[in-house]
């Protein structure tokens, strides 16, 4: 056990920083801070540095463009970007689909699609979850009929996030309508251009739309386009939702939002409320151990209560701390997060009334942020899959 | 201690509810409307008699208390009307009413009583956090012939662009005056937004605004104590309306969880969902309790109880309203972060009412502050 | 609606308040206030005082002993009693079997058992919990099997409060074994003295001994202590526990210990610290919203969203509230509360190294409110049985 | 930052829970034991090795930090043994192997790493609330010739009665100073009494006890320095203790469940107890990273970050441990709550832990000053 990182994870540390300070845009950087919208030019701009600087897929292999990382040093890397104000890896292609395609595609679909994806030309969406399902994916409805050297598919995909920034489609879709759930399931690739698909934005109730709905109506897909073979598609999305482990926890971003917290208590003259002080206080604690837990993870001869269930526990304590800490931010805007305007929400708002008072913001931010107890596996669903480790046997 | 309802009180919700299930449908709930519908709502509302209630019968109203309010302001509350009840009906004429003199009864609340006229309180001010004492306030008056002049600027004015005129808040020589502001009175800009709940706010600035002696309400002592008795009608009618739209929400969240289906089952045979359920409803339930005790409060109670009562119910319907909401959204997943779903309309017409007239732990405060003066 | 309560209420507050002052004997109000045990002849003692000025049983009717008040009287009664430092009634012979036997009893056995129990000559204990059934009342397994004019009982009763302190004991039997659960169980009375009965006490954690376990063997009861029909036991329990409405949130002990709190802040010198004084504050705001919430539930035409299950609500929020103020006490304690022995539970305590220190009973205290949720139902089972209300249909 | 456990670490782990599984049978814990059997095992304790970990190797000891510490302790807290390492071998000790001179060092780390003598810290007084500056303690030395004379009372000194010897801090006009003064010493009077837990504990009465200037450990600034790391220290050993406790409780609550029938089902099998279940592991592991991080902290941090550490992990460890202990009780039903049963001699050794050396409010407001003073 040691306390401090190695010299070598300092040194790390220290070149992600400079490096983060050296190329993040500065208006990136205030969006980020701020909480306000990205283009899909700023995620762009951002990933292009990092791709230029070989670190745009840290969980990525070496011979397919990772840079050889540590799990330290992808761990001081997600801090160090986030905590710097960098926007977050959204690309399903780069945190998603990759790992599947490199573990199950085939060699023409691997230098197909991946290079496209490291150098952000290539945009996929993920098409998982149905309408009436939620949680519950085993039980989707979108078929794929063979026909020829084309499946034909049709259904109707929802809550894919960031589909309008996207140019193709990965997709679970029923390929054996007779299986049992889970079964009978395949993983196909598709152009978001293909004729018969259509994407509807959805207007969430704080006025984002980075979530939409896909309509399927007899898209052919070429066979080519399967990953792995027929009827195993929920292997491989199994694979997929268990492979990004580190960042799960969000701790980056628990810092960075901390940090505006006491910023922006300062600014307010709060910071001698002794009762919001001992909030930051225990959120700050509460952050410590989650840290903790997550670097706990990666060391070697640990004891856990629940082998196996650490990647859920962390999505569970990580998204109720992040979801504390914009509640906290939301009570710091006090009586200033009343008026709001989706203009508010750009980093050159026009609303006359609001101005750049930056706490408008903050009520669209908490409600934004309750997404993260149901996205990714809902919280309710991480405690029954923890349980169910706990109590078998 | 009796919280009986009376059948009057329970006629006058009725009414009440009639009025928005025709003028509120279900799907257009918390969407924004056009301020000539706003205003065509405004008259419908007076024909019900519901814009006098606070008014006295010489004045064409029915002087009614909070308590017969209450019933009406939850059914606002679960429609999520945008009207400007709030702001004109309980807020403006309540001050008019103990404050104005004859003719200045005769000039603004006859008609308020008659739905004619909108009367908004301007109060709070830019960066003042939930300071209402006259000595700080950044309006203030100067003194001119026989009248004033009125500088400065008031934010967060609910109902402000519709309104034709203003209860101000401002200070002379550091001395609190109400007085009452013409919504065309030259000097005046109004600068309007919307809330996040999609209603209707504005930002005044007051350039050397005349003012005439005839205008002022009160001033000093008087105002302060007629100022923080407004405060806590005004924070008792933000209790009865959010229960009123908590138990909307809990309501369609019961349905909900009743009819969704996960892994073969309703939603509602999860044991998990069904104890967060119960815990939701009893937070609306000591909601809904302390809601009538903040309206009997107003009623009878003397000035340090009333507020200490009015505090401890906003707290509670603040904390309430806080678990229900993220309850409310968490249950219906994705779906209740959607527009097009009610549930977002209700969460923010919650997260608007916390913060007028001070947050949970401005409540919390003055509830500690009263209990002190009590003793 | 109305704030204040009515001027007769109000002089009827009075006179209870004068009732304390004057005949509450201050040894047991001390205990009472310093959380210290209580011996039989301490109840016994308050409870003779209120039966001769007839107020022993509020919630008889009045053709049997019951003073006849309103239900404010009533709530009143139980508020000044509470707030005076007066022992709670917990004597089910007045709490349970009364009012059943009123309901259900023969003639022959209203004469028999009430008066005696008014006038706390004959304690009752009660015998419905089993080991291995917790809050599963339905499954129990003790048996009465009828004999010419006995049943012959057997079987094993646990959590029997106070049974050392009782004469007698009202029963749950099986007298059909074949029946479905909650059918074919009878109510019987025994004389604990019968052959075959035997009480032991159950050593708590806090050292209490409240608790006690009956074993009946071979336990010959004359068929006329049956209460109303055979098989019908399950009606007359149900009677029982949903019978105590008012009082059941505990008002009245949740005020006297939130005072408790104030004046051991007091005495620590701890009245400034704005930490501990706002955690006060909640919990006070918390026992304001639930006394009313109690007392609407007496008032006409209100709405509810369970109704039905205002009692299981009441149970639920009052047992936690009264949970969180005896954390609160066991907080104020500080270090103090580390050393304890037996005899700090007692007014006289001879341990010499905690003296008179009341902060040594804290940590007792607080462990033995955790039964609040537990008894009478768990707080499980109650929101079980409220979450079917809302639900059904 | 690494949080591997090296071989050496996990063998010494395992050779404590061999002894406790041996030495404290399950259904035993908890109850009090008699001081020959406390005497004889601290005897064998010492024969593992483990009364002269902090000791150097000079004295006879191994000269272990507190990570390799770690490990021993969760598993004492485990079989919550009431000898008394904590007091003896971790805090004693250190102060001792931190300050003494050789000769003293000699004197007392020898026969403490032999398992010969069990020295107490006396540091708390009546009527102080974790106060530990030296200039308001009661406890005073006064000059006699070229020493001193000691008068005042200690209270909370844990395992005291057993103790042959206490460390002992008192103030000399206003000054802290850290002494060694045996237990039969002349004017010593010894009030023995029990914790919470039924561990052994005293008040220790000085009525001008002679104390020889070779007593002296430390003074001023330098013994402040010390305290406070003594207490990182002990607060550090705390958490792993708690850790230990709080491993068992969560185990005997997990196979309570998978047991338990109610309704018709296991226990286990009611989603509600599952996801609180689910959240008392997760209190566990995050009170495990922070005793680690704890343990580290003492062996590497400087003192302002190493105490804002402790203090984190006092608090995490603090509130876990009343989660834990809850809803322990809580789904055992009333069972939890017999003398009987395990559990509640586990929840009574946590509630001792939270409070010794400074409960959660107290770690809290550590956690502020240090952070305050570290930036």
């Amino acid at each position: 056990m040691r306390l401090e990182f190695t010299p070598e994870e300092e040194a790390f540390r220290q070149e992600v920083r400079a490096f983060v300070e050296a190329e993040l845009d500065p208006a990136i950087k205030a969006k980020v801070e701020r909480g306000l919208r990205l283009e899909k030019a700023d995620y762009v701009a951002w990933y292009t540095k990092l791709y230029e600087k070989g670190w745009i897929t840290p969980g990525w292999p070496e011979d397919h463009g990772g840079p050889g990382w540590t799990p330290i040093q992808k761990y001081l890397f997600d801090e160090e970007t986030l905590l710097g104000g960098a926007p977050r890896i959204i690309a399903s292609g780069i945190n998603m689909l990759g790992p599947v395609l490199i573990a199950f595609g085939t060699p023409e679909q691997k230098e197909k699609y991946l290079p496209a994806i490291r150098r952000s030309e290539s945009w996929w969406a993920q098409g998982f979850s149905e309408p009436g399902a939620g949680s519950d994916l085993a039980s989707m409805r979108t078929t794929a009929v063979r026909e020829g050297n084309h499946y034909i598919v049709n259904g109707h995909k929802i809550w894919t996030s960031y589909a309008h920034f996207c140019d193709k489609l990965f997709c679970l879709v029923k390929t054996d309508k007779d299986a049992k759930p889970q079964e009978g399931i395949s993983f196909l690739l598709m152009d978001l251009g293909t004729p018969g698909i259509e994407v509807r934005p959805i207007k969430l109730y704080e006025g984002g739309n980075d979530l939409n709905e896909v309509f399927l109506d007899n898209v052919r897909v070429p066979v080519e386009n399967l990953v792995g073979e027929e009827n195993k598609g929920w292997t491989y999305a199994k694979y997929l939702l268990g492979h990004e482990r580190t960042g799960i926890a969000g701790i980056g971003a628990s810092k960075q939002q901390l940090l505006r917290v006491k910023r922006l208590l300062a600014e307010q003259g709060l910071a001698a409320d002794l009762h919001i002080q001992r909030r930051v206080t225990e959120l700050e604690i509460e952050l410590l151990a989650l840290e903790a837990t997550g670097l706990r993870i990666l060391g070697e001869n640990q004891i856990f209560s629940a082998p196996g269930a650490e990647a859920s526990m962390l999505k569970v304590r990580g998204t109720e701390l992040r979801q504390a800490i914009f509640e906290l931010l939301y009570e710091v805007a006090g009586p200033a997060a009343i008026p709001f305007s989706e203009e508010a929400m750009f980093l050159e708002g026009e609303d006359p009334l609001i101005g750049d008072d930056e706490r408008a913001s903050l009520a669209a931010n908490y409600l934004d942020s309750r997404k993260l107890s149901i996205y990714g596996g809902t919280n309710e669903v991480q405690r029954n899959v923890t349980a169910q480790m706990l109590l078998r046997g | 201690m009796d919280f009986s309802i009376s059948d009057e009180q329970q006629q006058l919700r009725d009414a009440v509810r009639r009025f928005c299930d025709g003028e509120y449908p279900l799907e257009r709930r918390g969407q924004r409307v056009t301020a000539d519908r706003r205003s065509k709502r405004w008259g419908m509302m007076a024909e019900l008699g519901l814009t006098g209630l606070t008014v006295s019968e010489a004045c064409g109203g029915s002087a009614q208390g909070m308590v017969e309010q209450m019933g009406v302001l939850e059914e606002l509350g679960r429609a999520l009307s945008p009207e400007p009840y709030l702001s004109t009906a309980v807020i403006s004429a309540s001050l008019i009413q103990a404050l104005g003199t004859a003719k200045q009864q005769d000039q603004w609340l006859a008609p308020i009583a008659m739905g004619q006229l909108r009367v908004a309180l301007a109060l709070d001010e830019p960066q003042a956090r939930y300071a209402y004492q006259g000595a700080g306030m950044a309006c203030h008056l100067t003194r001119e012939g026989e009248g004033y002049r009125l500088s400065g600027e008031k934010s967060l004015v609910l109902d402000g662009p519709d309104a034709d005129a203003f209860v101000v808040a401002a200070q002379h020589e550091g001395i609190l005056q109400l007085l009452v502001v013409p919504a065309n009175a030259a000097g005046l800009t109004r600068i309007a937004g919307t809330t996040l709940d999609a209603r209707e706010i504005a930002t005044l600035r007051f350039d050397e605004v005349a003012i005439s002696a005839d205008s002022l309400l009160a001033e000093g002592e008087a105002a302060e104590r007629a100022l923080q008795a407004v405060r806590d009608r005004a924070s008792a009618a933000l209790c009865a309306e959010s229960v009123g739209a908590m138990t909307e929400l809990v309501e369609q969240t019961r349905e909900f969880l009743k009819v969704r289906q996960q892994f073969g089952k309703p939603l509602g045979r999860f044991q998990a969902l069904q104890h967060r359920l119960v815990d939701m409803v009893i937070a609306l339930e000591q909601s809904r309790s302390m809601s009538a005790v903040a309206a009997m409060a107003v009623d009878e109670a003397e000035s340090a109880r009333r507020t200490r009562l009015v505090a401890a119910a906003r707290v509670t319907v603040g904390k309430a309203a806080r678990l229900i909401a993220k309850e409310a959204i968490q249950m219906h997943g994705a779906m209740g972060m959607t527009d097009e779903c009610q549930i977002g309309h209700y969460v923010k017409r919650l997260m608007v009412a916390e913060r007028l007239f001070g947050d949970i732990s401005y409540q919390l405060e003055t509830f500690e502050k009263s209990t002190a003066a009590a003793a």
